[in-house]
């Protein structure tokens, strides 16, 4: 039997209801040598800051951090689409020696007069750190010259994890952040936080808000504008989707300039509802209120109808969830079981600890928890639980495909939209689809 | 007009990649140890390489990738990567039980300066590596060269650790296959078995990254080539070592280290290139070639003849890699298209272009290196349209926006499936591309034909 | 627009086709021939059928298709062919020297009434048939059936002049494979080679109608099965009839004549078929499943566990040959697509539809003999709109008339290669047949999605 | 080696310059049990009656005979392509036994309605012969049913070769001519005969004499429309291209309305300019004649300098020519010789004895003439003779490509126009084009 390492013990718990003693191990550094699902720094600045479209994101380094992270995500722009190039200063052994700045200068200074962006993004990558190029004045150097913000965004890959790349981010847009104070503030007005319009989920969500008579002034990382942002300061709430990646920003516009801020999941049909009711009676405006209520009343009945009929067929299936972070996961539990799947294994790549204790008390005994799990672990228990379906990202996807699981991207390559009601019930099909498919009837170990 | 951004103007670029036609050391080096059985990768840097190189090959193959990586923190960019590499062989070892871990450096590594061998001593000297349990390393600084160099690099490595002479020859010969597609590999082991000819082939990924779903998750899937094959190949006859950037330093490493003579050959892509590398086997082997073998290039050769109006001067550019591109060109040259414009990230030097410069002409623009990026081959590909363009997912875009029929060829393919299973080496994989340039120029003329001219018999 | 002339309105039509989904029975029965080892197929009829039917299927496999004609003249048609075909026997011996004549016939001489068994035993007293060569025949009328039904009749034929019960039973299967491609039968001997049994397939046209360009014109290529073979048929243990329509007659007679039991099982198309086929001979042989073929089974099964999502609900319609649409039709269902219509010009009967019904669900409109023909299947696609057809080369027309993706598929092919050399049978044929129905699906995608959603990674 | 069968000796003859006694036999019937290349009477007529292309064209025969003719022709029109539908009897076993012609008469009044088609021709096949069917009198009553020209083809396949067919088919189109006499007749008018505008081919000739100021009434068999057929009596001259299909038709005419007629060529470069002399000549009118003259001087100065550069390179190659019709193979000896091509093989499937003397003439000493050759001759000729290209159709190509001999399609399947001054350069492209094709190295025969 394939044993779990005694440093991860603490990061494996199998639920009991009545646990006092629970103290999931978690917000650490993966152990050297493990498979980890994990990412970088730097991949969590990317991954926040992409969908600024009309924003230039140079990445200062060697070739494969701009290589790898090329359009691989479905942030999609109703407009400009300068994100989707892929801008390196391919740094090389001489500037491995010699310093990097010059190439940096020369990089900015080709591409600003030429692509005109509204504002650039200057990754530091590993080596930037080591190498000890002074990012930060370059980039004013060049924001000076070209009259444009050129923001440097701390991401070197070892300082520590995704989350702190997420941190260096949100860093990087507080900078633009209320820069621009002309015309009049909306009086019901919001900022969506960490939603990525992945398959075009803001959009959708937008809409909800526009039917509810709430404006929003920017969603800063999806179908995200750099004028949006340098005006978002003008809001008056924010509303915090993918809680982990975007509160630290949230914190920092409450501190800056008091607003208040919601952290809300759009997944699932609860938590899409709770999410506009409680944006809603924030701005304690009766007719948005009534709006809200016919909004959810409306679109509950229009989608329940067909989930009730996965239910019926998927009644009694078990699911394992392996996601980033571990907001999602509580969504995704709840929403799995509208479709009548318990929930046999939830895990996230960053999950805290009270985010452990909130998944605890939603998920049923016996019920693993997992944090920063590997294959090996997750294969385990997924083949102990007799799971079903296995919802996660690309690294995944073939482990749960091998093993005959039916499987439902909820990362980067999702191709449907999953957020609000019209993304339940993409997401019931998806799950139905991939449950049903013909094809485990092939796999050795699952005939059914 | 995705790429709206590319002006057909050309401006010198200093200090600048845009929509690179490379990608780093690590994930070719990653790809190579693959080919050991019972290999886990190991990437001596930050986390985020790993994640990202493992994300590149399961897009790629559609397959469970397995690698383990060092987790640099803060400290360990300060004082060495020592401490993480050396628990991490004893977490994987504890943990996951591979027979071999293959270490490769990352840039950070590579500028803290970490002494590998030194470390995997150490390691072993305080008895992190379990008896009868193998680590090797190669490095790979993501600041040179590229990911076929990295291939390369830990295919040097794979000799530089294990391959031995014992001093008795044996009747085999060592096939370096290059940073070919499982299939490939598959089909150059193929052919030397209709040659009968014993041949120890690695890096060998078949069966690993196109392993079967039978139910189960496999750490260490059935493919690869074993410890015993490579250890075996300092006593082989030859060595073949195909393309020579990413094979060339294995086989000389083999020559010096165990006296194994070898020789460099194309890729055997299309059929003078097969011819070669057949040619090649038969000699070193002093074997017949099978007849089973000349029917399958007679195929190729007829259905060549058959279609060649179809393929006459037809223009095409070719972006991927540089023993790719050598040998891609040479067989679509022998179908007698015409090659405007060839590009590759990759710094392949002066052999390299003169090498091509055989198939190409001298009118055809050959760009490498630094700056040789996709979008100077947009831009190339903007100021002569070609009739067909070959290369990497990468393309589409300029397929797309220049409205240009487009085969996928090369690394990496992220959008359709099919390289993992059918080789493009050999007669047979001669066949499989000609049927996808013909697929792709054909359709074109389908969609494009006034409806009077639309034809039934092509 | 090119089929401006489909209206949407169906309109019961009486006494007419109208863009065949079907051709005659003699170019089955010359395919059928061409898979004996030496031998010429010889037309019993007037010289315009056998030019047809060489056209016909040099266009579909881009090779020289061999075989004579009776040449009728007015004269024949009123006295009877036998004239012409005892001189064509001896002029063939004469002048081409083949093993075997394998005759059929059209519906002239069916018209006539001409007795070829007579005939044949007239040449034989005549001495027009050399010593140990030998003439066989089939009646193939045109205006019964299909090209199908005229290759089973030619294999029907070969097993009633050549299978011999010697009354020693030999350890081997035989295995009809019906109308399909010379890759195809190749890759069911390779995977009873595999299971390490020995088979004797028969008509077995690989080898003859994709030879290799050799520098020579060989008016008998090396393939074929041998006279040998196909005589030791009736010693053999047991009989595999693959696709009903095209091997049943024949493995009927094998029991009857030689008391060959048989098996009628679909075409190996797909994995459930393909499954069945190894599953009988293994049965059958009483041997084990190599791993060689459950790795190739796996990747399949994991293939489409990877697209699944592009595979989900598409709506799919089928023209072609009974046998084959009946296993495709099996196939497509596994992918988790729904087909919506289903067209045969060859009356194949109710076991057919009954058999079909199974995977396609009641709503899907099938349709076969009289009037079921393109024209019939275009109304069809046009009242409901699928994701993707299948068929031969004339669904072109549709294909671009509606603007729907399209993969070729059966017979014939005049205007693509590839059949001639890749199987769609076995688990490898499975994964090509997957390869181009998802490249025709994603090319769609791809071309119709908005530029914002354009996607690299699918 | 290889023998030529007893009855065929006289078929094949090898060139002498000084031969008084040459005699070949040809315009026989093919021997029973030859690999003929040969088609049949059906054949001949629906080749030649295809192009007309807002005819119906029904078979009237089992399924084959139209299936095997379903638009396999390049025959291109510049309107209605109703002539690229497969329209059958699709006649099965009851017929035969009872007859076909309460079939074809439904299937006629079936179709004229819904494609209100400008005539039909109705094709007789092999079995129609033998049943009996009065198809005549079908077509007749039809006729008067539905008010339009439904013409029977007396094609059955076996009442002769394929020009018996071609000859049928002159009938069918003679029942149409004269049928129209509306409007003046043009001063300068002609018919183009037998040219079938494959790959455009008619397109291009008819704009010769657009240019010449010549009128073309009608163009029967290439992108021919029923309309222009009923008037082309109103013509002065009948321009005759494949003189095999056609002669009889023009012969008619000469006997019913007095219109003379021209055989000529439009292969290679002297045959082009010698037919459209030939024509200006005939009305004997200064302008026309001087427009020739330029046409003719202008297109050859612009061809000219390409050609001779093909021919620098092609000089001393030797070709082989098979095609239907032994007119064609005279064009193609000439057309040939301006590429610096000697023809060392050459011979047709329907020519007769006056034709072959030609070609003989034509023909260096040493060529070799067959008529009606099978594929076993073909190759044992073009090997002994060391061919390098041949010229011909679909069943000859891949025997010359089997023995790594170039090929240039002269036959239906042609997908270039290879008639005219621009044909000729296709041609020549084409020539040059296989010739050197680096395939050729490959062959094991001859590596050059």
């Amino acid at each position: 039997m394939i044993e779990i390492l005694e440093d991860r013990k603490t990061q494996v718990y199998e639920n009991r209801r009545e646990d006092s003693a629970f103290a999931m191990t978690c917000d650490k550094g993966s152990l050297a040598g493990s498979v980890s699902q994990r990412a970088c720094v730097f991949c969590g600045s990317r991954v926040v800051l992409y969908p600024v479209a009309d924003a230039l994101h140079l990445v200062h380094g060697p070739v494969g951090c701009a290589a790898y992270t090329w359009d691989i995500r479905g942030a999609l722009s109703s407009g400009p689409e300068l994100h989707r190039m892929s801008f390196s200063t391919d740094l090389r052994e001489k500037e491995v020696i010699y310093g990097g700045e010059g190439k940096l200068y020369c990089a900015l200074t080709e591409l600003i007069p030429t692509y005109k962006p509204r504002a650039a993004f200057v990754y530091a990558t590993c080596i930037v750190g080591l190498i000890g190029d002074d990012v930060a004045a370059v980039c004013r150097r060049v924001a000076a010259e070209q009259g444009i913000p050129v923001i440097p965004v701390h991401s070197e890959g070892f300082k520590g994890t995704k989350k702190d790349g997420y941190a260096a981010a949100c860093n990087a847009l507080s900078q633009l952040i209320g820069r621009d104070d002309a015309g009049a503030a909306p009086e019901i007005g919001i900022n969506i936080l960490g939603d990525f319009n992945v398959a075009g989920e803001t959009w959708l969500i937008k809409e909800y808000y526009r039917e509810m008579g709430v404006e929003v002034v920017s969603c800063m990382t999806g179908d995200g504008r750099v004028d949006e942002i340098r005006r978002a300061h003008r809001a008056s709430l924010n509303v915090v989707q993918c809680s982990g990646s975007m509160t630290a920003l949230a914190e920092t516009m409450k501190e800056r300039y008091g607003i208040p801020y919601k952290r809300v999941s759009y997944f699932g049909i609860e938590d899409t509802a709770s999410a506009l009711y409680e944006v809603a009676r924030h701005f304690d405006d009766p007719t948005v209120l009534k709006k809200t209520e016919h909004l959810v009343r409306r679109e509950i009945n229009r989608i329940l109808p067909e989930i009730q009929g996965y239910k019926a067929v998927l009644q009694g299936k078990k699911a394992a969830i392996y996601v980033g972070g571990s907001f999602k996961a509580f969504s995704l539990v709840k929403a799995l079981r509208h479709l009548g799947i318990a929930t046999a294994l939830v895990g996230s790549q960053t999950g805290n600890s009270k985010d452990y204790e909130v998944l605890r008390q939603l998920c049923d005994e016996g019920t693993i928890l997992v944090d920063d799990t590997n294959p090996l672990e997750l294969s385990r228990f997924m083949k102990e639980k007799q799971v079903d379906l296995l919802i996660g990202g690309v690294k995944e996807r073939p482990i749960a495909y091998k093993m005959g699981i039916a499987f439902c991207d909820h990362n980067h390559e999702r191709k449907t939209a999953l957020a609000g009601f019209e993304g339940m019930l993409n997401f019931s099909r998806e799950v139905h689809a991939s449950l049903k498919s013909p094809v485990w009837r092939f796999s050795p170990t699952r005939k059914s | 007009m995705l790429l709206r951004h590319t002006p057909e103007q050309f401006v010198e670029r200093q200090a600048l990649t845009i929509n690179p036609a490379k990608t780093c050391q690590p994930v070719g080096a990653m790809y190579a140890a693959l080919g050991i059985h019972g290999c886990l990768p190991h990437s001596h840097g930050s986390q985020g390489c790993c994640a990202y190189h493992r994300s590149s090959l399961t897009r790629h193959y559609r397959d469970p990738i397995m690698a383990t990586t060092s987790s640099f923190t803060e400290g360990a960019s300060v004082f060495g990567g020592q401490a993480n590499l050396v628990e991490a062989i004893n977490n994987i070892f504890t943990l996951y039980n591979p027979e071999v871990i293959a270490v490769h450096t990352t840039c950070l590594s590579e500028t803290i300066g970490d002494d590998l061998s030194q470390i995997i001593r150490k390691a072993q000297a305080e008895g992190k590596i379990p008896p009868g349990k193998t680590v090797i390393h190669t490095n790979t600084p993501s600041f040179k060269g590229s990911h076929v160099t990295g291939f390369a690099n830990m295919t040097q490595g794979m000799v530089s650790y294990l391959a031995e002479n014992t001093g008795k020859r044996r009747e085999q010969v060592n096939i370096l296959p290059g940073f070919v597609e499982p299939s490939d590999m598959a089909e150059i082991k193929r052919i030397a078995t209709e040659l009968k000819i014993k041949t120890i082939l690695f890096p060998d990924t078949s069966g690993v990254v196109n392993s079967p779903l039978d139910g189960k998750f496999h750490m260490y899937p059935r493919g690869g080539a074993t410890l015993e094959e490579i250890r075996s190949s300092g006593d082989s006859q030859f060595t073949l070592a195909l393309g020579r950037t990413a094979s060339l330093a294995a086989a000389k490493l083999l020559d010096t280290k165990c006296g194994v003579p070898f020789e460099v050959l194309d890729l055997p892509i299309g059929l003078r290139a097969t011819d070669a590398l057949i040619d090649s086997l038969r000699k070193i082997a002093g074997v017949t070639v099978p007849e089973s073998l000349e029917v399958e290039r007679g195929q190729l050769v007829d259905v060549i003849s058959d279609m060649q109006q179809y393929l006459y001067r037809k223009k095409v550019s070719l972006a991927g890699d540089p023993d790719h591109l050598l040998a891609l060109a040479q067989f679509l040259s022998d179908l007698d298209m015409e090659i405007l414009h060839v590009v590759t990230g990759t710094p392949a030097g002066a052999k390299f272009e003169n090498s091509l410069r055989q198939f190409v002409g001298e009118s055809c623009e050959i760009k490498q290196g630094a700056t040789a990026d996709l979008f100077a081959f947009h831009q190339l590909v903007k100021r002569e349209k070609p009739d067909l363009i070959l290369g990497n997912t990468y393309l589409k875009y300029i397929a797309r926006d220049e409205d240009i029929p487009y085969v996928r060829f090369g690394f990496p393919i992220y959008d359709r499936m099919g390289h993992q299973y059918f080789p493009i080496v050999g007669y047979r994989g001669g066949l499989r591309l000609l049927e996808k340039i013909l697929g792709a120029l054909m359709d074109r003329q389908d969609r494009d034909a006034l409806e009077e001219s639309f034809e039934l018999v092509m």
